[in-house]
């Protein structure tokens, strides 16, 4: 799809939630083995709850609802990877306040915004081994389609962004960790991606999945 | 697991309903939550104090709301953070016109927490100041330490330089001074099991102790043979006095704490073990506080911290608390 | 055996030291013996009351001397009796010229101690009446009774008829009247280790308790798989009111105790589950007790005690009582 | 020895000493049947600081001697078998106060008030499987020696109470125990002699010795 409505923001959700509940177990066991192993509970619990958070609200402002959905996300999953996603939907949602269709240039600023929120959130930087290295890569291989191409839809700028995420997963394997139990157990981390980043990840491809499926 | 519990996943919760019903008049909760914890008492123009973090530490954090003390808790999950929406509603129910403080440990989820209220609170206009505990010297560089029993001195100046009528820069001054002036070391002896995980959160072999260990489990300088009390008291103090030199003179306040399974008995030995050296060192102790302060559930271990104190630190210490959790005078 | 101590047999003195270091001017010993300890403050015309017991079970005795509440205490070895000696100098350092009354436990070896420091009281002319705790009603006939948890509650109310200067006489009355409206029943969920001994007292298996177990591990009424909290407060009350029956309306006061390495959580997870009960019995609370008051070193498990009040009872656990163990108010 | 004067007390105390500490094991397994298995320790300890406390006293009268080492004993073994030791040497004491020597009659006499000293301190009596039982049947003993010969030597009076006290412990086997932990552990106690009557066999039995060595 070229454009995606406010009202198809519970159906987006119920994909995403569908993609984080398959990824249970593979989360959680990369998540043990730096630190407590919640990961893919968290995931699948936090965006298991968005839909029918999204289904309650009126779809005339997509960002606003996109950050209500945020803010939920922190009540459901009180962990550092639900702040983080929470921040991201509410920064992603802030910076496109005000319109009711996904657009390619929206689904940029998108992405823009939500590794903003994760930047703000998180105090970190990219190359700090996070989440944000999947979403930084992803915001900024949309913006690029969006320069190359000022029409290019949801779909086309959502498929550039999977791309982009998986890159940016993939380039964790190489970091150091900074943060958390990562960085207490730094050699555990060596020659894995990081587990937050690949929850990123699975994220935007979700998206992408969705954007691209009609 | 053996453990005096219904189901796993009610812990917490079980747990709160125990507590509300036991000290009914004295503590409520608000925003129909069982977890968004206050005290009944509102003193108008007083500056509230707001905390939180996960279940499984009593009396921290909730034990320490009450007079003298804090205002508010945000109970979260064991081991787990509060919500930024409870710690929100509950700085609306507890501030009293001069501002919060937020004043928890320093953990990556707390402070996500905390933040996100702040910014809900901001958007109402009450004015929030934050600031963590991070005492404990075993876990890296004084910016990332862990917040554990040392805490306590915060909650302490604090609490009453708010009860004082103080101003937020006041309050946050208060605690500001506790925390530059408080260190932690802490060992572990066993390990404890999260209810809804069911088995220990880590291992040490029969006669291993693990010293510098976090109140949750994490790795601490070194896992080994256990040694006496005589012997950790001397390498705790030797950690803490390395990363806060007192000069002969100086006059310290005492913290043992137990982590939960080690018995009083053992604390007041280890208290012994930890009066004799600073004695011979010719450092001055002002109070003495032995018991259970922040715990990890039935975990076996202790801590020890000190807190320099001058004439302010002695008058905040002084200063009498009467919680359901926590009495000092 | 995992504990913080030095050696194992001067685990009682050690204990004793950390304690005299940590309490300095609130806590004294007399003829050069640590283990007669006496409160520092003397006030002319009481009562005094003495206590004593093992080692092993603080705040049990020691802690309970201070404002409000004992005198002095003679300390045994862990789980042994001090000696008559001991109690016979402590009587004589606190005795302020109005009585003593011992007040403790009921173990065959306690009462000779005190029943020998009572006749050397008499050859110095100080009156002594004497008066043994025996709360737990899983140990047998109301007469052979072991005195546990509930012993709080005799404390709580001599101590308060003392303090207001009452006769030995009423004093007595007061500590007789706690103890016949006073009821506990206990259960563990692990042994403890005797330091010398260095080996757990008694075995339960993986998932076994034993109900109504003694606080030196004396066999209970039962040893089986664990039960769930709310199932405990079941069973606990059951045979509490089967032996001390309530009627709708009766007003109790409710100590939940913890034996030593059960958290405070699972203690208020219990106590929610006690007071349910309760409520739907319409047996009205006054005051809820939650905590350590009567522990059995490492051992995990608690107890749960009801000491019916009237107003006079009501009266006598309102008094303050400030010790370095104990504060209520 | 028909009479044992007051100098020679450090010694019979030595002697006894010796006795106990001899039946340390099995004083000890008797105990931890039913209780905590410290018996044999305490007897031990007990009974090994009487000859230096005996020694440190002016010998000027025996009773009193006597009732000075027991009342030492109690702080020794702050335990339920120290305290009804205790009493019995404070109340044997207390019975012959006043002289300076050990005859037959006089050791009938502190026998007698060793007994009363137990069942004063314990509140037991005879039949209830305490160490009463044992000494109760060496007082009966004595006192029959005494009445039928007025002039037995302490010696003789000694034998006879041995005699008595092995009866006495024979006759706690078939007795239901009444206090402590052995009232709880009731069918560990079947077939066995009291673990208490049988350390007051020594007692009395060790005196024989020393009385009849010389
Ligand atoms: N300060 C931070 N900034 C950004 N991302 C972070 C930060 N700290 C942790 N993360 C991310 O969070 C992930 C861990 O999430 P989670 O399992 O929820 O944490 P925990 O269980 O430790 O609270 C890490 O893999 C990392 O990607
Ligand atoms: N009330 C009593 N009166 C007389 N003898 C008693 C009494 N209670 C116990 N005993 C004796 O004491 C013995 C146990 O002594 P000990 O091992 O010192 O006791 P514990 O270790 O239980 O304090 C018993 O075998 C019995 O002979
Ligand atoms: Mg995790
Ligand atoms: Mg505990
Ligand atoms: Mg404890
Ligand atoms: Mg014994």
């Amino acid at each position: 799809m070229k454009i995606m409505t406010a009202a198809q923001l519970p159906d987006l959700l119920s994909a995403i939630a569908e993609e984080m509940a398959g990824h249970e177990e593979e989360l959680c066991a990369m998540d043990a083995k730096m630190g407590d192993g919640d990961l893919g509970l968290t995931m699948k619990k936090g965006f298991g709850a968005l839909p029918a958070v999204a289904a309650s609200l009126e779809h005339k402002d997509l960002g606003k609802d996109l950050m209500t959905c945020g803010m939920r996300m922190s009540s459901v999953i009180p962990s550092t990877m639900g702040f983080l996603m929470s921040s991201g939907f509410m920064g992603g949602g802030k910076a496109i306040a005000g319109t009711t269709e996904m657009t390619g240039e929206n689904y940029a600023k998108f992405l823009h915004g939500f590794a903003n929120g994760i930047i703000r959130r998180g105090k970190c930087q990219p190359g700090d081994r996070t989440i944000l290295d999947a979403l930084d890569a992803a915001a900024a291989a949309a913006e690029k389609t969006i320069q190359d191409h000022p029409s290019a839809g949801f779909d086309e700028t959502a498929a550039a962004a999977a791309d982009g995420a998986k890159a940016g997963a993939d380039a964790t394997i190489h970091m150091r960790p900074k943060f958390g139990k990562a960085a207490v157990h730094e050699q555990q981390a060596d020659g894995t991606r990081d587990q937050g980043a690949v929850a990123g990840m699975y994220l935007v491809q979700a998206i992408r999945n969705y954007a691209c499926r009609f | 697991m053996k453990k005096i519990i219904n189901k796993p996943e009610e812990y917490t919760d079980d747990m709160l309903r125990g507590i509300y019903a036991a000290h009914k008049g004295e503590v409520r909760y608000v925003n129909d939550d069982l977890r968004c914890y206050c005290t009944c008492e509102k003193v108008p123009g007083k500056v509230a104090i707001v905390t939180g973090g996960g279940t499984g530490h009593l009396p921290l954090f909730l034990g320490y709301v009450g007079k003298g003390l804090l205002d508010g808790c945000g109970v979260g999950s064991v081991f787990q953070s509060p919500s930024p929406e409870q710690i929100y509603q509950i700085s609306r129910a507890v501030e009293n016109g001069a501002g919060v403080l937020y004043l928890y440990g320093n953990y990556t989820g707390d402070i996500m927490t905390f933040d996100m209220a702040a910014e809900m609170c901001d958007m109402d206009d009450i004015p929030v100041k934050s600031i963590v505990g991070a005492d404990d010297v075993c876990s890296g560089r004084p910016e990332v330490r862990r917040g554990v029993a040392g805490i306590f001195y915060m909650y302490k100046a604090a609490g009453a330089k708010a009860a004082e009528m103080g101003s937020l820069e006041e309050v946050y001054a208060a605690a500001e001074k506790a925390k530059i002036n408080t260190r932690t070391v802490g060992f572990a002896l066993t390990p404890c099991i999260i209810p809804e995980v069911g088995k220990p959160n880590f291992t040490l072999g029969e006669n291993e102790m693990a010293m510098g260990m976090g109140i949750h489990g994490e790795p601490g300088v070194w896992n080994g043979p256990l040694k006496t009390s005589a012997e950790l008291a001397e390498e705790s103090l030797g950690t803490i006095l390395k990363d806060m030199p007192l000069d002969q003179g100086d006059e310290v306040s005492v913290l043992i704490n137990g982590l939960g399974a080690t018995s009083l008995e053992e604390q007041y030995i280890l208290c012994g073990d930890v009066m004799h050296i600073l004695e011979q060192k010719g450092i001055r102790v002002y109070r003495t506080y032995v018991g259970e302060y922040a715990t990890s559930m039935e975990m076996a271990g202790a801590s020890i911290s000190l807190c320099r104190v001058d004439d302010e630190m002695k008058k905040y210490l002084d200063y009498p608390v009467n919680t359901p959790f926590v009495k000092c005078f």
